[in-house]
Order: C-alpha cells, then structure tokens, then sequence
C-alpha cells in the first residue's frame, strides 16, 4: 500500500512522462497546423517510424558502440534525420500540389499518407512487435515508495532541452521568425520575399524530426514497438496540442504535460476504462468553453 | 480594413485588363475541348448527363440499372451477394455522412459512432428486450436524434479543425463506452440476434438481406436528393460554401449545423440498426476509427455532395479489398498510395463534373 | 501539369520499390492461397477416394492480429501437408481454402461467405471472438462443420450452435487453474488487467464473477488498450489498491511491457499472465524482470511430449518458432482427420457426431468435447519463468 | 419617418475606437450614404448595422426594435439585407441557386417539408423559384440562371449578388462599396439599378461607398464620417461644400475616389 502522498508523487511523475512524448509529438502537429492549417493524420506514424529507424539503427550499432546511452543517442540523430527528410518528403510530394485545393482534400490525403507508413512498416515487420533490448543500468532515486530512474531523468530532461532549443529558434532565428510570419500572413510573405515552400519544408523536417526523438525515447523507456503504435499516440498528441491552443508551441508543450497529468488522474480516480472517455470529454469541454485552447490567441474575425 | 482595400485595388486592376474578354466569355460559355481520351471521356460525360437529363433516358438507365442489380442473386454466388450488401451497407453510410460533409461541409471523422448508436439501440431492443425489429426503427430515429444532439449540439458553432477533433473524440467515446457498460455487452458486444421477419418470412439468407438493402438503398437516395433539392438543403450548402454570405441571406447557421448532424446520424442509425440485423453480431471493434475514416474516404473520394458520386465511392471500398484479396497485406498500402493520388490530381472527388 | 506528371512516377516507382523489396516477408501470406487457386480447378471431392477433401479457413492473414493469423495458418498447413504426405483422409488429399477476416467483424462475414461459396467440406479457423461469432452464424447457417481453434470467448458456447465445436479451453478453465494457483500461493488481493477486447475482456470478466465465490478479492480491474504504450498510471493505481497478485489477461506482445513496467513501477507480488501470453517470445522481451512469473496456459509446446520436434520441424519450414495458439491449429486438422476417418464419409451428421466423441490426445492435450461443446476437460496447466525458460509446476 | 435609426454607436477593438458614437438616420424610402477616407470606420459601422460585430455600445433602432445583439440571420430575417465589399457568391452553386438564397428568409419549410415533398412545400418551392427569377430578370441576367457562380467574370458575379439580395424582398438594403472593382459603365449601370431598387421595389437603399462621383450622384443623403465620428451629414451639395469634409480627405487623399470634384 502507498501512502497518499506517494500516490500523488507517482502519478505526477508517471503523467510527466507520457506527457513529454505527447508533448513532442504535439509540436509537431502544432508546428504544422499553424502554418499550413493541416491536420497533419501521417504524424502519429512519423513517430512510428522513428521509433523503428531507432530500433534498426540501434541494432546495427550494438556491435561497435554497445547497446548503452551512446547507442541509443547516434539511434536518436539517425532517426532524427531519416524521420525529417521523410516529412519533408511527404509535404513536398503529397502535401504541397494540394495546398491550394479544398482543406477536406488535404486531409484526406495525409490520411492517405498515414495509411501508406502505417501498411509499409506493418509489411516489413510482419505485423510482430519488435523488443528493444538495451543495456542502460537500472536504478534511481527513491523517496519511500516511490522510485524514479535513471531513465525516466534522461527522458525529462532531452524533452526539457529540446523544447528550450525550439523555443530559441522560433523566436529567435531568422528561420523560426518567418516562421511565424507564414502562419500569420502567407501571401504577405511571399510578397516580402519569404521563400514559403522553404520554410514549410523545413517546418516539416523539425516536426517529424521531433517525433523521431519522441519515437525512439518511447523505444528505450518502453522497451517494445510495433506498427500501430503511433496511432493513438498521434490521436492523443493532437488532442493535447488543441488543449495547448493548436498553432501555439508553448501550447503544445503545455498542453502534452497536461494531457499527460490528467490520463494519470483519470486513471488513479476513475480506472484505467474510462480514462480515454476522461480525456476526449476533456477535450470536448475545453473547447466549448474555450476553443482556442489554453494559450491560443483569438482571431479577430474581419468581413 | 487596409488588407480589404488592397484587394479592392487589385480587383480593379483585373477588371480594367479582362472586362473585354470577360464580356465575351460571358456572352457565349466557352468550354474547353481537351483531346485523346480525356476529351472522350469528356464527351461520354457530357453525353451521360443529357441522357439521364431526359424522362426517357432515366427510365433507361435506371430500368438497366435496376434490371442488371435486382437479378444477381439468380446469377452471382453468395460471396458476390455479400460484398453487394456490404458495399451497399457502405453506401447507406456514406449517403448520410454525405450530409454532414458533402452538403454542409463540416469534416466528420466521428461517423461510426453515429451508426453505433442505431446499431446498439435495435440490438438491445431485440436481443435483451425482445421487441420486434421494425418497432424499434422508431427508437432507433429517437435515439439518433438525442445522441447528434449531445454531440453535436455544443460543437455546430465551433471551427471546422476543431470539429473534426470533436466528432474524433466522440467517436472514440461512443466506442470506449459501449464498452465498459453491461446493457451493451461491453467488449464482447451483442452476438446472438434474432433475425427479423418480413412479410412473415425470417431474414436468413443472404439475397434476402440483399433485396432489402437495394430498397433501403433507393428510400437513402430519394430522401437525400429531396433533401439536397429543397430550402433546407440549399441551406446547407450555402453555410458549405460561405458561412457570413448564408448568415447574410437568413440561415440561422449553427441550427442547421445541428440539423445537418441530426439528419446525418438519423440516416447512419438507420442503416446501423439494419446491419445490427443482418450481422446478428455486433461488437464494439465494429465502431472503430478506422470505421470513421473509411466512411470519410468514401465521401470525399467520390467526390463530396454528389449523391451518385459518394455511392461510387463507398462501393469501390466495399469492393477494392475484395478484387485485391489475393494480394493481402498490400492492398491498403496500394489503396494509401491511390488515395493520395487521387487527390492531387483530383482534389473534388472522382465523380466527373458537368462541366458548364 | 508536367510536375504533377512527375509526382505520379516518383510514387508508381515508390510503389514498384516496397512491392519487390517486400517481396519476400509476403511469403507465408501467399503459401495458404496456392491451394486457393488449385481448389478452384478441381471439383469438391465426397467420400471417394482420390479426390479433395476443402477445408475453408477463417483467419486474421491481414491487420492487427496478422502474425497470429499467418501463425494459423501455417500450423494447419503443417498439419495437412503431413497428413497428404502420409497418405490423406480416407484416400482423399486435404487442401486448405484461406480468406482473411483481418480481426474485423464485416470483413469476418465478407470472408464467411466468400469461403461458403467456395463450399468448402469443412470450416476451421476463428481467432478474435468478434470478427468469428458473426462468421459463425452463417456457417451454421450453410450447414457447415466448424472447428474454432483459437477464439474461446464464453459468447461462442452463448450461441449454442450445434455445429460448432471449440478446440481451445475457454476462459472457464483457465479460471479454475488460476483459482488452484491462488489458493497455493496464499494470496486473496487480485488485480486483473485486460485488453478491452472480446477474449481479454472476457477473461477478466470470468475472473470477476469466479474468484470472489472461491474466496478471492477482486481489488482492481484495469485495462490496457493493444499497443497502448504507457501502464505507469495503471501500475500505481494497482499498488494503491494493494493488490498482491495481478493477474494479466492480455497478450504476449503487449504482456512483456505491462511486466516490466509493474516491476520499474515497485509492484512487488506475484504476475500471472493469461494463455494469451503464454509464448516463448514472453521470457525474452521481459528479460530479467520476467523471472517468476507465472503462466496459465493450455500445455506448452515445449513441454509437450513431441514438442521439441514439433517446433524444430515448425521452425525449420518457416523461419520462426510455433505462436502460442500453433498447437492448437495443429490438433485441429487432426481431429477432423481422426472424425472423418470415424465417420468413414464426410457426412455432416457423421463427422458431426463423431466430433462429439472424440477423445484425441493431441499435442496441446486431451480434446473431448462436452455437450456444450466446450472441452470437457480444462487442458490449462501452470507454467512459471525460471532462468529464461518455462517450467511446469503444480499448483 | 426614419426607417433605421443609429444613436451613440461605438465599437471598440481592444484598445482601438473603430466607431465612436455615431448617431444617423435611414428614413424610409430614402437613398444613404455613408462616406469617409480609408480606415475611418465605415465597415465596422456597418458591420455592427447587420448584426457581424456586436457594438460596444449604443443602440440601433430598426422599425422601433432593437438590433442590438441580434444574431445577423435574426436581422435578415426583419427585412435587412446585405451585400459584401469583396463579392461573396456561394461559388460552386449556379446563379440560380444563388439568388435562391435570398428567399430563404421569406419562406420556411424546414427537414419534414423537404422530406414529403407535400403540397404547401411544392407550392413554396415554385414560388421562391418565381421570386427568384424574376430578381435575376430585374437585374437583367436570366440567361446566366444555370452558369455556375465562379465562372463568372467580376462584373456578373456583383450583380447576381444583387439579384440575391432584393430576392429576399427586403425593406432595407445594405450595400458595402457596390461599385469596388466596376468599370466607368457598369458603374453607370449600378447609378440605374439602385435607382431602380427604390423606385420600382420600393427599397430603401444604404450603401457605403469610395467612389464620390457615384455617390453624389445617387445618395440623397450622405454621412461623412472620420476616425469613427460622424462630420457632417447632409445633402450631396451641403457636403461638397462642407470645409470640413473637404480636409478631412484633401489631408488623406489616398484613395481612387479622389477628392471632392
């Protein structure tokens, strides 16, 4: 039995970490969504896809770096790189001939895109799960009950780094400026000289790289991956990026922490049945009463 | 208000240039003739709609049409009835989605859960309450009525994005719900229902099942083009195109929404509670995503807000999986890379346009 | 234009790419549907010699459950091959007729049917209890005999068809065996989790209805959703309600993670997993965290008398070791071999009849039917990792 | 007698006044306009007149009724009707369809009409059909009543947004910057109509607009305003010689209204 206290301390810790993945895949599909008002479906599998780039890469390492936190970091760049250029890939040949089209159309194809990742990794690893086997020690700091490992810090903390550097980009660099420009105004920029294609490619290429990250985090704490596991995780991770506010980053961060929290709530008060009901009613609350999420800003509507 | 006036200049300048041409355009309505196939395909087109313009010419096509469907069973095995039924059960569903997404234009990606509700609802009528099946199709309407009600009531006024993630989220609620609850069966669903009686005969057989759905599939189609072909249909597709310019002329927008959502699910509860029948088994597996995205594909891959055109669409995904069976694991990859396809080079769907 | 003319070939390429890349890992796909295309040359054979006795199978090939269904599938070619090879059925050559239901209830009776019209002798298959009960019907429906391997909701027996036989012990039995294990251990505080699925959900049910009249306290019922990555949540609540034994009814796959997970969590009790888990792939994704925990399972394959070579030959034919359900596929062929050659025809009373009394002492253990036409004896046995491997012990 | 009656209206955005207590009449059966430069608030004025914005403050009486916060349908649906400065047709609807539209306020089968199709249904749809055509006939476009609505060149697209608005029998008319992007003729053009709209159907047309010349020569009476408060107001040649008017955009000529000719 645990004390009260220690319960709370555990589902902090345990809603922190779910809630660094949804956080990183959130950026993602904020980052996207702001400047290109996509609901980028194909997201969640981008995840899926890092996640097994890792796995591959980190196989193929095993041998010469051994299987401990240098393996899983050069697992990390590799699957950070692939999982860019293949978002960058996806928006160049799928996304950007429809950017003018309907939105219906647009989503439509990301679906599409979606499936083809999905089909793609489900036929290449027979539909089997796959184990990641690592040799990073055990153990950690321990309050009474209640352990956190070594892992779990590491995780926190690459998160807590990597949103830092994001944030300086964005609101720093000349990149994450016109970033932030195409989201506003995107005939404007162009106007003003923008290379807009550029700047949503790249777009792109951060956000998928992002989810790498998340992807192969998610292999090293969880230790299995299979095809499907970036379905959910997508589902979730948007549903915590409109809670932030889509288009927001802060938002996005803020929104996957808490998305995370609540799941844990949910499940230490209601059980684990009706935690997704928790969260989705959550959602749906939200944005009744404020619909564009915690951090977003309201459009003043011009005729 | 600067940004309106820029556009205003730049409207100037385009009329200034082309008001000629324009006048000309207008004068006589130019369309052009491609060539090869494209342009054959043009004309067979062009042809086809004139045709079924006719009284004549729709008796034809129709007669054919209904000659060619209605003796199947005489000539096609129980494995070509039953993927007829299944894409015909794909058609009831995307007629009413088309509704809430092809007249209305809200992204709905929740559809599942809305024929769940029809489902569920004659299930446990029948099963655990033992009523008759046709009693209950008035339940059933009810029914539907209250759910797009609690779902869509608080979401009509949100944006479209945000839509989409609402009816996603009720989806999977309606899902996970039906799931943890006894009534429903909870994960193993309700397996066991009697099938009902019609004309004192009991729905066992396939072709049975068959003739109904083509008269459910005719009763869809008729009421979803009177619905398309009047004032409320009109509204719907007026709040589609522009929401200000409809809220301009008179359309209360939000209350149409809801109405677009209500008929939407009373259409998906209906044919749910049929499929319930048919089946005699359903389960919560049944309502899945997945479920909702194939439903959504078929709308706006047969190109949204044309009846015949979303029923082209959910018949080729009742029957794609089907011809490319022996090909197994691959074909939804192949269907992912012809859905993106598609829609780059035919963003409107694939049901030809009159070109006028 | 021309750029989206360009577009269309990079992606036909892309396309012709994984299409012969893939090639390969489509294999075991490919193999059940060979015999598909020469049952459709040869006419369905009756009893006479010589000819083909088509056996219709319903399996998940596709989707989210297809590395069980291949698994089946390749267990009853396993089997079939064998028998053919020794001579067949009452002279007559056994051939397999495969449709996929990919775990999905339409697709379930899409299959049902296609497979009907094929008509087929018999119908063996079955793996997800949702996708089968719809399939059911209308095998029953069709006046075929049907032998479910894999699925054993409770829901099967609930339709009381009487032509449908199930093969594996349902959750029932596992029950009673687990029941036995508590009582052993000393333990009355037990958690379930499932899967929110039709087998899963069903174990836990059993749970929650049998264990409290045996004395036992249910103290949490928790679910974890296939392929859902995170259980943290779950585990603290379990350790909040004090559980001191937990019991998992899901699969292997996602076993291994909710193991480890309990164990980095500070679950200390004892971990019992359901037969769902009951694979060799368990011990091995588990590692370390893995050792003692114990297993209900219908009889092992490696523990099996025959067992070894049954996995040396499995594995020498396809590349991986048996699932956890490839036995069972096995002795599924061969209890139908063994009624038909009892009924001396392949008469739907005869061989139903025969079915009914058969006892056959197959490699997943004694199959005899009740009335019900459940096993009549739970073949479940405990199993419990010790140094990397299974061990057999008594409860 | 006024028709509309606008007192003390102020809009604010956040910091920004966009209105500041405009006070004006419409009388019935009169021909408005409401003028000023670039910016001076003339489309949040309107805006809040058809129910888009809500206003801050003030009151707006329509017939003696409030109009404050009422849903724009709401407004419609009391016989205001509007146009939009950038054209917004229903663009993939034919024209017909389009001006079908603007009976929608004046007719009301609902889901069980459209439905059964019973007589009282049929017998409105012929008549909102009728209305509709003869609207086009008036504006004089008949013959496109089948041409979907994007195809049309600029010019077309404005006038079927007009012959959507008077299909709604409006008593008011709400016209924002009608002549935006017409040339020399059509603008004559639009001078006759708006004419025509009061004369023949008894409208009273308000209309806020760049063009001077356009305005002084169809306004009866015109509202000048600047930086969201009303400067004059007045008959077109009471404000031609009003100094104030005249600074007020000789000092932000900026437009292609140009000055006061």
């Amino acid at each position: 039995m645990l004390s009260a206290g220690e319960v709370i301390l555990q589902q902090l810790m345990n809603g922190l970490i779910l809630g660094s993945f949804y956080a990183l895949i959130a950026l993602g599909y904020s980052m996207v969504y702001g400047i290109i008002k996509l609901l980028n479906f194909a997201h969640g599998d981008i995840y899926m896809t890092g996640a097994f780039v890792g796995f591959f890469v980190f196989g193929i390492l095993a041998g010469t770096v051994g299987s401990s936190w240098g393996g899983v970091i050069l697992a990390m760049l590799a699957a950070m790189c692939v999982c860019g250029l293949l978002g960058f890939l996806i928006q160049l040949l799928a996304y950007r001939p429809l950017f003018d089209a309907p939105r219906l159309s647009l989503l439509i194809t990301a679906i599409g895109v979606s499936l083809i990742l999905y089909n793609t990794v489900m036929i290449i690893t027979n539909g089997e799960y796959m184990f990641f086997q690592h040799s990073i020690p055990a153990g950690g700091l321990t309050f009474g009950n209640v352990t956190i490992t070594w892992v779990q810090l590491v995780l926190l903390a690459i998160t807590a780094v990597l949103m830092l550097v994001l944030s300086w980009f964005i609101g720093t660099t000349i990149w994450g400026k016109a970033m932030r420009a195409i989201s506003l105004d995107k005939p404007t920029c162009r106007l003003m000289g923008i290379n807009v294609n550029k700047i949503i490619g790249l777009t792109f290429f951060i956000g998928s790289a992002l989810a790498a990250v998340a992807g192969v985090m998610s292999c090293v704490y969880y230790g299995s991956l299979h095809y499907f596991m970036g379905y959910m995780m997508g589902i979730k991770a948007f549903t915590a990026a409109v809670i932030g506010g889509i288009g927001s980053i802060p938002g996005a961060m803020l929104g996957g922490l808490l998305l995370g929290l609540l799941e844990a709530a949910g499940t230490q008060a209601l059980g684990s049945s009706w935690k997704d009901v928790f969260a989705f009613s959550l959602l749906i609350i939200m944005l009744i009463f404020k619909p564009t999420g915690l951090l977003g800003k309201t459009e003043i509507e011009r005729m | 208000m600067e940004h309106n006036e820029n556009i205003k200049l730049q409207n100037i300048e385009v009329t200034a240039n082309t008001a000629a041409a324009e006048e000309a355009a207008v004068e006589e309505p130019t369309v052009i003739q491609r060539k090869g196939i494209a342009g054959a395909w043009d004309n067979f087109v062009e042809g086809m709609y004139r045709l079924v313009e006719t009284t004549k010419g729709k008796i034809l096509v129709f007669g054919i049409l209904l000659i060619a469907v209605g003796t199947m069973p005489l000539w096609a095995s129980s494995y070509v009835l039953q993927v007829a039924w299944n894409a015909m059960f794909y058609m009831l569903l995307a007629i009413g989605c088309n509704i809430i997404v092809g007249y209305c234009g809200m992204c709905d990606l929740g559809y599942a859960a809305k024929f769940a509700v029809g489902a569920y609802t004659s299930a446990i009528l029948v099963k655990t309450f033992g009523w008759n099946f046709w009693l209950t199709l008035p339940v059933v309407i009810i029914f539907a009525i209250i759910a797009a009600c609690i779902m869509g009531g608080p979401v009509v006024r949100l944006r479209s994005d945000y839509l989409a993630i609402v009816t996603l989220g009720f989806g999977e609620i309606v899902r996970i719900v039906a799931r943890n609850l006894e009534i429903t069966g909870s994960a193993s669903g309700i397996s066991g229902i009697p099938r009902p009686y019609l004309f004192g005969v009991q729905l066992t057989k396939i072709w049975m099942w068959f003739f109904v759905f083509i008269i459910l599939v005719i009763i869809f189609v008729i009421a979803s083009n009177r619905l398309k072909n009047s004032r409320f249909g009109r509204a719907l597709e007026y709040i589609r195109e522009d929401e200000d310019a409809a809220e301009a002329m008179g359309v209360d927008v939000a209350r149409y929404k809801l109405w677009a959502f209500i008929m939407g699910t009373v259409f998906g509860a209906l044919a749910g509670a049929f499929y319930a029948m048919q089946m005699a088994a359903i389960s919560p597996n049944s309502f899945q995503f997945l479920q909702s995205a194939n439903i959504l594909l078929a709308v706006v891959l047969g190109g949204m807000g044309k009846v015949p055109g979303v029923m082209a669409g959910a018949a080729f995904f009742a029957i794609f999986p089907e011809v490319f069976r022996d090909i197994g694991e691959y074909r939804m990859l192949i269907f992912g890379i012809a859905l993106v396809i598609v829609m780059i080079f035919r963003p409107q769907g694939l049901w030809p346009e009159r070109r006028r | 234009m021309t750029k989206k003319w360009l577009l269309l070939l990079i992606m036909v390429l892309t396309l012709a790419l994984f299409a012969f890349g893939c090639a390969e890992s489509g294999e075991p796909a490919t193999e059940g549907q060979g015999g598909e295309e020469q049952a459709g040359e040869e006419s369905t054979g009756e009893e006479t010699s010589g000819g083909v006795i088509e056996i219709g199978v319903l399996a998940p090939t596709t989707g989210s459950e297809a590395y069980y269904g291949n698994d089946m599938v390749q267990s009853y070619q396993m089997a079939i091959d064998e028998i053919n090879e020794a001579g067949g059925v009452l002279g007559n050559t056994l051939e397999l007729f495969v449709e996929d239901d990919a775990c999905d209830a339409a697709q379930a009776a899409t299959a049902a049917s296609k497979i009907i019209s094929a008509e087929p002798d018999f119908v063996v298959g079955g793996y997800c209890s949702g996708a089968t009960i719809p399939a059911l019907q209308q095998f029953y429906d069709a006046g075929l005999i049907m032998l479910v391997s894999c699925a054993n909701s409770t829901n099967i027996t609930d339709l009381a068809l009487e032509q449908t036989f199930m093969i594996n012990s349902p959750g029932t039995h596992a029950v009673q065996t687990l029941s036995a294990l508590l009582s052993s251990l000393g333990v009355t505080k037990v958690a379930t989790i499932h899967q929110g699925d039709d087998y899963t959900k069903n174990l836990s049910d059993i749970c929650e209805a049998q264990l409290p009249e045996a004395g036992f306290e249910i103290v949490a019922v928790e679910v974890m959703e296939k392929g859902a990555a995170d259980v943290s949540a779950i585990v603290t609540a379990i350790r909040n309600a004090g559980a001191e034994f937990v019991y998992w009814c899901g699969y292997h796959a996602d076993g291994s993670n909710v193991i480890k997970q309990l164990r980095q969590g500070g679950y200390e009790g004892y971990i019992c997993c359901g037969d769902g888990s009951a694979s060799p792939e368990l011990i091995t994704a588990c590692g370390p965290d893995g050792e003692g925990v114990y297993v209900t399972s219908p009889p092992n394959v490696e523990l099996a008398e025959g067992g070894e070579e049954y996995i040396a030959k499995y594995t020498d034919l396809y590349g991986t070791g048996p699932g956890a359900y490839s036995t069972l596929c096995y002795d599924t062929i061969y209890v139908l071999k063994e009624a038909i050659e009892t009924a001396g025809s392949t008469d739907y009373e005869a061989v139903r009849d025969a079915i009914q009394n058969i006892e056959y002492q197959g490699l997943s253990g004694l199959i005899k039917f009740a009335e019900n036409r459940e096993l009549a004896v739970s073949n479940f046995i405990v199993m419990q990792i010790e140094d990397g491997a299974f061990k057999l012990i008594e409860p | 007698m006024a028709l509309m009656e606008v007192t003390d209206l102020t809009m604010r955005f956040g910091g920004i006044v966009a209105v500041d207590t405009l006070t004006f009449n419409i009388d019935k059966g009169s021909i408005t306009a409401l003028i000023g430069p670039n910016g001076a608030g003339k489309t949040s004025a309107f805006n809040c007149l058809t129910g888009f914005y809500k206003a801050t403050s003030g009151q707006i009486l329509f017939e003696g009724q409030s109009l404050l916060n009422m849903r724009p349908y709401k407004i419609t649906h009391k016989g205001i009707v509007r146009t939009f400065q950038n054209v917004r047709l229903f663009k993939n609807m034919t024209v017909m369809e389009n001006v079908m539209s603007g009976c929608h306020s004046i007719s009301k089968q609902f889901v069980g009409g459209a439905l059964l199709r019973h007589p009282a249904q049929r017998k409105e749809e012929a008549e909102i059909r009728r209305i509709s055509e003869e609207a086009l006939k008036f504006i004089d476009i008949l013959d496109l009543k089948d041409r979907v609505a994007k195809n049309l060149p600029y010019g077309y697209q404005r006038r079927v947004e007009w012959a959507r608005a008077i299909a709604s029998r409006p008593k008011l008319l709400l016209l924002d910057e009608p002549a935006a992007g017409l040339n020399r003729e059509e603008k004559n053009d639009l001078v006759r109509l708006i004419r025509r709209f009061r004369n023949e159907l008894g409208i009273t047309v308000f209309l806020i607009e760049h063009d001077m010349g356009l305005v002084m020569e169809v306004a009866e009476k015109i509202v000048v305003i600047n930086f969201g408060t009303k400067i004059a107001e007045g008959t077109p040649e009471e404000i031609q010689a009003n100094p104030l008017v005249i600074e007020a955009y000789l000092g932000k000529d900026d437009d292609e209204g140009g000055p006061v000719q």
